[in-house]
């Protein structure tokens, strides 16, 4: 015979207040293999727990209901208490008759039997649990950082210094990400550069970090705590050993492609480095441009000109497998699509240009040598318009969420323009200006106090080009009069965007995305910095759009998580999986299809659990037809017992 | 005058996002009423049909089963195939004659206290004017 | 009409060669009109097979029972084991093959087209040979079946005596065989849930009162299960009576066994037992109507897996039995599968 | 007693039957089936073969034997519950249904007796109607001892004269019918009589099947049990439990608690039929099962029917109603496996 012990909470009046505590105890002491059932003010509290223990020792009780407030707060509690008195934890179950029941009800007469059927029905279930141990598993104490961004470049900082080994993989060429191709930084005005490129040094140089840029992820499998990720490490055609960066090759290549940094302000070489403070500071051959590898016509010329023999045409792209314990993803992000933009012109005429290429044109590195001169004509622009919420905030056409950075950067535009042009003039076309964060709202103040920046509220109707100008038509709602302005150069603060290719490796990660694209977080409150998929972490705006320091603090968070699973010898996970009645498989695979961990497989005809994959969600008992593949501790047999509890039965 | 009929209601909630709906339902103190007797499951997309239909048989008057929204499941994907599985048998349930309103299934993330206590008081609104449920009850 | 020579010159030939280990098919019941299901092992058996209107058998079912016989043979014959599947039939080998039951090479498929026939329900024919005793039915031309009673042949209109599941089949020519006999031109059939949209169109009452009666007649003989070749499960879930217990299972293994249901044949338990059936053969029914034709008290079961097998074509737009690669209807999913149903 | 009744007056007859529950063929969806009369009103006896046997009236596919409930004082109550034994009529029983319930007489009744089927049973009246044609293709009554015409175990016997039947009544309870509409009545002619002795001879010769020679069968039966014939003849064999369940004189039942609360404890002990063509029938708890394939499924079905039941009571356990030839989904025929039987090895 079973002897459960049952335990009803009073919450002081929380739960006494409108469920005759008593009454719940004295039902259950009916129940059959019920030993014990009592009541107390506060079971979470040190004599309530006392009493717990105490019960379970001279009882001998083999089992334990708790019927108190959500499991969620106070299950590890009284599952601790079960254990101290020698009771295995899972033998302790929580009935929540206080969110579920006291707090949303009044009829004591009401609330006291539901009471009662939530207690009998986790009284049902504790009575089939059976004893489990956590399971065990080694953890390899490495770690993956999935993008060379600020967010990338801060995460494997703070876990190598930390000790551990870290391999921070980009897709570019270098490491730096946007972050590289900002000129001055809002609110403090520092160079971009400047703060940015002592991180990528170190973290270049850094003696625990693995750096393979010019990479992508192909494949991941295994789970937390060991991950086996294979990486393609793309061919770069150039030996950066042998290579003396003389400069020779880019000028006799004869081939001129948009440069990407310069988001296509200026041209580059097929064979290039992307930027002068590019890490690693080494040339690559693009392989889709390049006449020789793209077997346009026989060129060679940078072969030919190249002394120290350096270009190596036969170089083969090679796929390399390595294991970690954790994974941070920093895909970052990309500006939404010129295509998409067609309203603003963006794309169809040359000046009108987005936040980033106006960035590069404010950049002392930049195609105008840091001096504002528009891609049409390279003429000094004395009229600017920024139009805030380009593509943001705008459910109907495009995205409907705000981009968050916008408002700050365009302050920032619009400020930088007037230190370069004294007698231009800005206007801001914005919907509201949204200045939360650090020395943000006096940042904006100082736009328009002592650089003169007009802010329209409102939005841009229509952007046309006539006799070398751009027409702007809009509205000030403010005033309630619409506006036209003959612009020489139009900015767009263009939405964020999830980085291109985010949603492919999302699905080689199985990581989820929320309704934008974004990566999403297992909760958006509680745990914000970790993904769905125990052991990888999420860092900077590849979860959502966010500015520098937001990136930085969350790739901070990252790692510190990441650091908790690295810095254990071995780990510990739910021992409440998935397990197979033999008999009952016929290895039909249909738990096989929907398992979202791959942790159940078909070996010689049956089905297997692997238990350290599986996260017990119970998709696969579901599906089952002959329920050959159940949950351990939440089978079909105890919810078919808590369903008659539920209903009185 | 006659006492006004209350249903019996079992409800499956998963437990990262429905359950937690009503804890925050219960937090913030939103009165419903109590019809409703809850059972947590790890994941609307373990609520297997034979759940629904026990239930019926069991007597209860209306069953719920509420997950994630989509695209918010804990377990990625468990409520889509939750969808698919209960869109069958609320249609074959209701061929065979048992109303509509007896079997519901709803999206309530953590977030949404509120809707859940609207899901609730709506639902207990929509049975109680049907009565007891025989159709699939045992009769003892 | 599909020649029975050459069908069984083809199956004399593969048990000559030794190809397979015996064939099934069908064989005239003696004292009967109708066919049974034969078990041929050697060439001189093929003499028996035949070929027509009362050929109604989903002989798949019985390679559910070869798959157990294997098991237990000791050296197992590995030998692939012929069968002769109508087109139907043939939907239920590619189910059993989604389901990794058997693997392809395990069956030798001869498959026969219905071409524009198909198999008699008995019942109707009943009707129109009142008072005759039938000693044998063939398929006549296109239109005609030939009745032979004790008072001679008649012609009858195929049409009218035809099993449902004909008057709506959407697969007359096996899609899978290794040879295939018969014709080759597909049939489409205008409205094959024509049945299903009249009882949707009932009240809800309405279908209650029906399906009531039609439960209430069930005696739980499970005629329709065992006559299924989807419902090979070791263990009937809805079964309480039938325990797939070895003598190695453990006891804990035998104490999860669930009693979902009585074995007693009163409404509740026999509504309960045809939900559960029904669900579990959404998008695996493959309308042979075998359910239907083999249930002693004419319980129209096609009625419940057909409402299933349309919901999963318009809510899912899933064909069962024709792809042996697409993923089980429930066991996969698309982004934009209808959820209006949902709060 | 023999008397003669109008066909037109069955009804009235029925009508005043009003003390007793009336069981009659119904016809529905095709399928006859015995079933409760509400309204006699014009009212006919059809020469039909149900799918379900009357064994259901007198032994029903699911009856209580007990409730229990728990009590406050954790003391249990158990209310025994006996069925109801207010009168049952059921017309136009095949006589080889009233045959098999001599059969299942002997089971229930002799040492012990079964409170429950001899309560149902006694209140019971079977009035058969003879078969002037087979109402099946697959009737062989005649093979095992039966006729179109027996009496056995029937109370009143009508056969069909065209306009009338003529009635005899072969126990009490077929007089007090009889007596219950006796203005209805009126004596048989001679000429009568002589109508019924044709018809009954001419029936026995419209019976088709036959299963002849079988007096060795039970002996045979002995020495055969690991014969390889019961692979064979159960190759094509399904499962399913019709030729059981469907058969008059299968009597083999299964107990069960049908629990309703488990807090309190409350529910019923109720028997059903059960059949020893479903994998689980007397399976060991140990999981070791004594009949484990279909083909000592069979085996047992022929063996209860043709030897056991002949060596313990010496008849035949079957009437030869055809009922599980006509109703197995794969012709599995048990004229053709006894027969085999019978010239096994010869």
């Amino acid at each position: 015979m079973k002897r459960t012990g049952v335990f009803v909470c009073h919450c002081g009046l929380n739960i006494a207040g409108t469920v005759d505590v008593r009454k719940v105890a004295e039902d259950m002491a009916r129940e059959p293999g019920v030993e014990l059932s009592t009541d107390y003010v506060y079971m979470c509290s040190d004599p309530g727990q006392n009493l717990i223990e105490q019960a379970i020792k001279d009882k001998k009780l083999d089992s334990i209901v708790v019927a108190c407030c959500s499991p969620n707060l106070h299950e590890t509690t009284f599952r601790n208490a079960a254990k101290r008195a020698g009771l295995n934890s899972f033998k302790c179950e929580i009935a929540n008759i206080r969110e579920q029941c006291s707090w949303v009800h009044k009829d004591k007469a009401k609330a006291t039997p539901k009471a009662a059927k939530l207690t009998k029905s986790a009284v049902r279930r504790v009575q089939k649990n059976e004893s489990l141990e956590p399971l065990s598993v080694p953890v390899t104490r490495r770690a993956l950082v999935i993008g060379g961004g600020i967010a990338g470049i801060q995460a494997a900082l703070d876990m190598a210094n930390t000790g551990f080994e870290v391999v921070l993989i980009e897709r570019s060429p270098s490491i730096g990400g946007h972050m590289s191709q900002l000129s001055e930084t809002f609110p403090t005005l520092d160079c971009s550069q400047c703060i940015l490129t002592p991180k990528m040094v170190e973290a270049s140089k850094h003696p625990k970090i693995k750096l393979m840029t010019y990479s992508e992820v192909k494949e991941v499998s295994g789970y937390v705590g060991n991950f086996k990720v294979k990486i393609l490490r793309k061919p770069t055609y150039v030996d950066s050993a042998k290579c003396n960066l003389c400069d020779e090759c880019t000028k006799v290549c004869p081939l001129v492609v948009p440069n990407e940094f310069d988001l296509g302000l200026t041209g580059r070489r097929a064979i290039y480095i992307p930027f002068p403070q590019a890490i690693p500071a080494s040339y690559t051959l693009d392989d889709v441009n390049c006449p020789e590898l793209s077997q346009i016509i026989a060129c060679g010329k940078c072969a030919d000109v190249c002394k120290v023999k350096a270009i190596d045409y036969d170089q083969k792209p090679r796929i390399i497998e390595e294991d970690f314990g954790v994974i941070v993803v920093a895909t970052g992000f990309d500006l939404y699509d010129k295509e998409m933009m067609a309203e603003y012109g963006y794309g169809k005429y040359a000046d009108v240009v987005d936040g980033l290429q106006f960035e590069r044109m404010l950049s002392a590195s930049g195609p105008t040598k840091g001096k504002v001169l528009r891609p049409s004509d390279q003429k000094e622009p004395k009229e600017v318009v920024f139009i805030q919420c380009s593509g943001s905030r705008d459910p109907e056409q495009h995205c409907a969420y705000c981009s968050k950075i916008c408002c700050m950067y365009t302050a920032k535009h619009a400020m930088l323009y007037k230190h370069h042009v004294h007698d231009g003039q800005a206007y801001i076309f914005y919907i509201d200006i949204r200045s939360g964060g650090k020395g943000y709202e006096e940042f904006v103040q100082r736009a328009v106090e002592e650089d003169g920046v007009i802010y329209l509220r409102g939005k841009v109707s229509r952007i046309f080009e006539e006799n070398g100008k751009i027409k702007v038509w809009g509205v000030d709602t403010l005033i309630g009069k619409s506006i036209e302005i003959d612009a020489d150069l139009v900015v767009l603060a263009q939405a964020m965007r999830p980085s291109k290719g985010a949603d492919e490796l999302a699905k080689k990660l199985k990581l989820g995305l929320d309704k934008d694209g974004f990566l999403a977080e297992a909760h958006p409150k509680l745990r914000p910095v970790e993904s769905v998929t125990a052991g990888m972490f999420l860092a900077g705006a590849a979860q959502a759009p966010k500015d520098i320091p937001e990136a930085v603090g969350q790739a901070s968070g990252a790692a510190a998580k990441a650091i908790m699973i690295l810095s254990q010898e071995r780990l510990f996970h739910s021992p409440t999986v998935a397990k197979v009645v033999k008999n009952l498989c016929t290895g039909c695979g249909m738990c096989v299809a929907v398992c979202p961990y791959d942790a159940v497989a078909l070996k010689d005809g049956k089905v297997e659990v692997n238990e350290v994959l599986c996260e017990g969600c119970g998709t696969c008992s579901a599906t089952c037809l002959r329920a050959a593949i159940q949950v351990k501790n939440f089978s079909q047999h105890q919810v078919h017992e808590m369903i008659q509890a539920c209903l009185g039965g | 005058m006659t006492e006004e009929f209350e249903p019996t209601i079992v409800a499956f909630l998963c437990k990262w996002c429905s359950s937690a709906g009503s804890d925050l339902a219960g937090v913030s103190r939103m009165e419903y009423p109590p019809n409703v007797t809850p059972i947590q499951v790890m994941c609307s997309g373990s609520v297997s049909p034979l759940y629904v239909f026990s239930a019926f048989n069991r007597g209860a008057d209306g069953v719920l089963v509420s997950g994630c929204h989509p695209g918010d499941c804990h377990y990625i994907k468990g409520n889509y195939y939750a969808r698919r599985k209960l869109a069958l048998v609320k249609k074959l349930l209701e061929y065979v004659g048992l109303e509509p309103e007896r079997f519901q299934m709803s999206w309530v993330s953590a977030a949404e206290g509120q809707k859940y206590t609207r899901v609730i008081k709506d639902f207990v609104n929509a049975l109680k004017p049907l009565g007891p449920q025989t159709k699939l009850r045992r009769n003892s | 009409m599909v020649n029975i020579e050459d069908l069984k010159e083809e199956a004399r030939r593969v048990l000559k060669e030794g190809k397979v280990k015996y064939i099934i098919g069908y064989e005239r019941a003696s004292d009967s009109w109708k066919a049974n299901p034969v078990f041929l092992r050697k060439p001189e058996d093929v003499d028996k097979l035949v070929w027509d209107p009362t050929c109604f058998h989903n002989l798949v079912r019985f390679l559910v029972d070869e798959k157990r016989r294997k098991a237990r043979e000791k050296p197992a014959d590995s030998r692939p084991v012929g069968i002769v599947v109508k087109g139907c039939d043939s939907r239920a080998i590619v189910i059993l093959l989604q389901e990794k039951f058997f693997e392809r090479a395990d069956v030798f498929v001869l498959g026969v087209s219905c071409e524009s026939s198909g198999v008699v329900d008995e019942r109707k024919l009943a009707k129109k040979t009142t008072g005759k005793s039938v000693r044998k039915l063939d398929f006549g031309d296109k239109q005609n079946f030939i009745v032979t009673t004790d008072d001679g042949t008649m012609g009858i209109a195929a049409s009218e005596v035809l099993a449902d599941r004909c008057l709506d089949c959407i697969a007359n020519v096996p899609v899978v065989s290794d040879r295939l006999l018969g014709g080759k031109d597909k049939r489409t059939v205008a409205r094959p849930f024509h049945a299903v949209e009249k009882m949707e169109s009932l009240s809800q009452d309405e279908r209650l009162t029906f399906w009531r009666d039609q439960f209430k007649k069930c005696v739980r003989c499970y005629a329709c299960r065992s006559a299924c070749p989807m419902c090979y499960c070791e263990e009937c879930v809805v079964d309480t009576i039938n325990f797939a217990v070895s003598a190695d299972t453990p006891a804990e293994e035998k104490a999860q066994r669930i009693k979902w249901l009585e074995k007693s044949p009163v409404d509740s338990e026999n509504v309960f037992y045809h939900l559960v059936r029904a669900i579990h053969l959404a998008g695996r029914c493959i309308d042979c109507g075998e359910c239907e034709r083999a249930c002693p008290v004419n319980i129209p079961l096609r009625m419940l897996n057909k409402k299933l097998e349309k919901e999963a074509k318009e809510l899912f737009g899933y064909d069962a039995g024709f792809d042996p690669d697409q993923p089980a209807l429930i066991s996969c999913f698309k982004d934009g599968d209808p959820e209006d149903f949902i709060r | 007693m023999d008397k003669i009744l109008a066909k037109k007056d069955y009804p009235q007859w029925l009508a005043k039957l009003a003390s007793y529950r009336i069981y009659a063929p119904r016809k529905k969806d095709d399928v006859w089936n015995y079933e409760l009369l509400t309204d006699p009103d014009g009212d006919r006896l059809e020469e039909v073969m149900t799918a379900v046997p009357a064994k259901g009236i007198v032994f029903p596919q699911r009856e209580f034997f007990f409730a229990f409930a728990e009590k406050d004082d954790n003391g249990a109550q158990i209310n025994e519950l006996l069925p109801e034994d207010n009168p049952v009529v059921v017309f136009g029983v095949r006589p080889c249904e009233g045959k098999a319930v001599t059969l299942t007489d002997l089971v229930f009744g002799g040492e012990f007796e079964d409170p429950y089927y001899w309560r149902r049973r006694n209140a019971t009246t079977l009035v058969g109607l003879g078969c002037a044609q087979p109402p099946s293709p697959n009737c062989f009554c005649l093979s095992v001892d039966g006729s179109p015409h027996s009496k056995e175990g029937l109370d009143l016997l009508l056969t069909d004269l065209g306009e009338t039947y003529y009635a005899e009544a072969l126990t009490k309870k077929g007089k007090k019918l009889v007596l219950e509409g006796i203005k209805l009545f009126t004596d048989p002619k001679p000429e009568d009589r002589k109508m019924v002795d044709k018809i009954q001879a001419d029936s026995r010769k419209k019976i088709r099947r036959e299963l002849s020679l079988i007096d060795n069968v039970p002996a045979k039966l002995k020495g055969m049990f690991d014969s390889s014939l019961w692979d064979d003849e159960s190759m094509s064999c399904i499962r399913c439990g019709i030729c059981t369940y469907l058969c008059p004189t299968c009597h083999c039942f299964d107990m069960n608690d049908e629990v309703e609360t488990v807090s309190p404890l409350s529910g019923k002990r109720v028997r059903t039929w059960d059949t020893c063509q479903f994998p689980d029938f007397t399976m060991h708890s140990s999981g070791h099962n004594p009949r484990p394939d279909k083909a000592s499924r069979l085996r047992q079905r022929i063996n209860h029917k043709f030897q056991y039941f002949v060596e313990i009571w010496n008849k035949y356990q079957c009437t030869g109603c055809g009922r599980c030839i006509s109703l197995c989904p794969v012709g599995i025929d048990i004229i053709k496996v006894v027969e085999k039987v019978r010239d096994h090895g010869a």
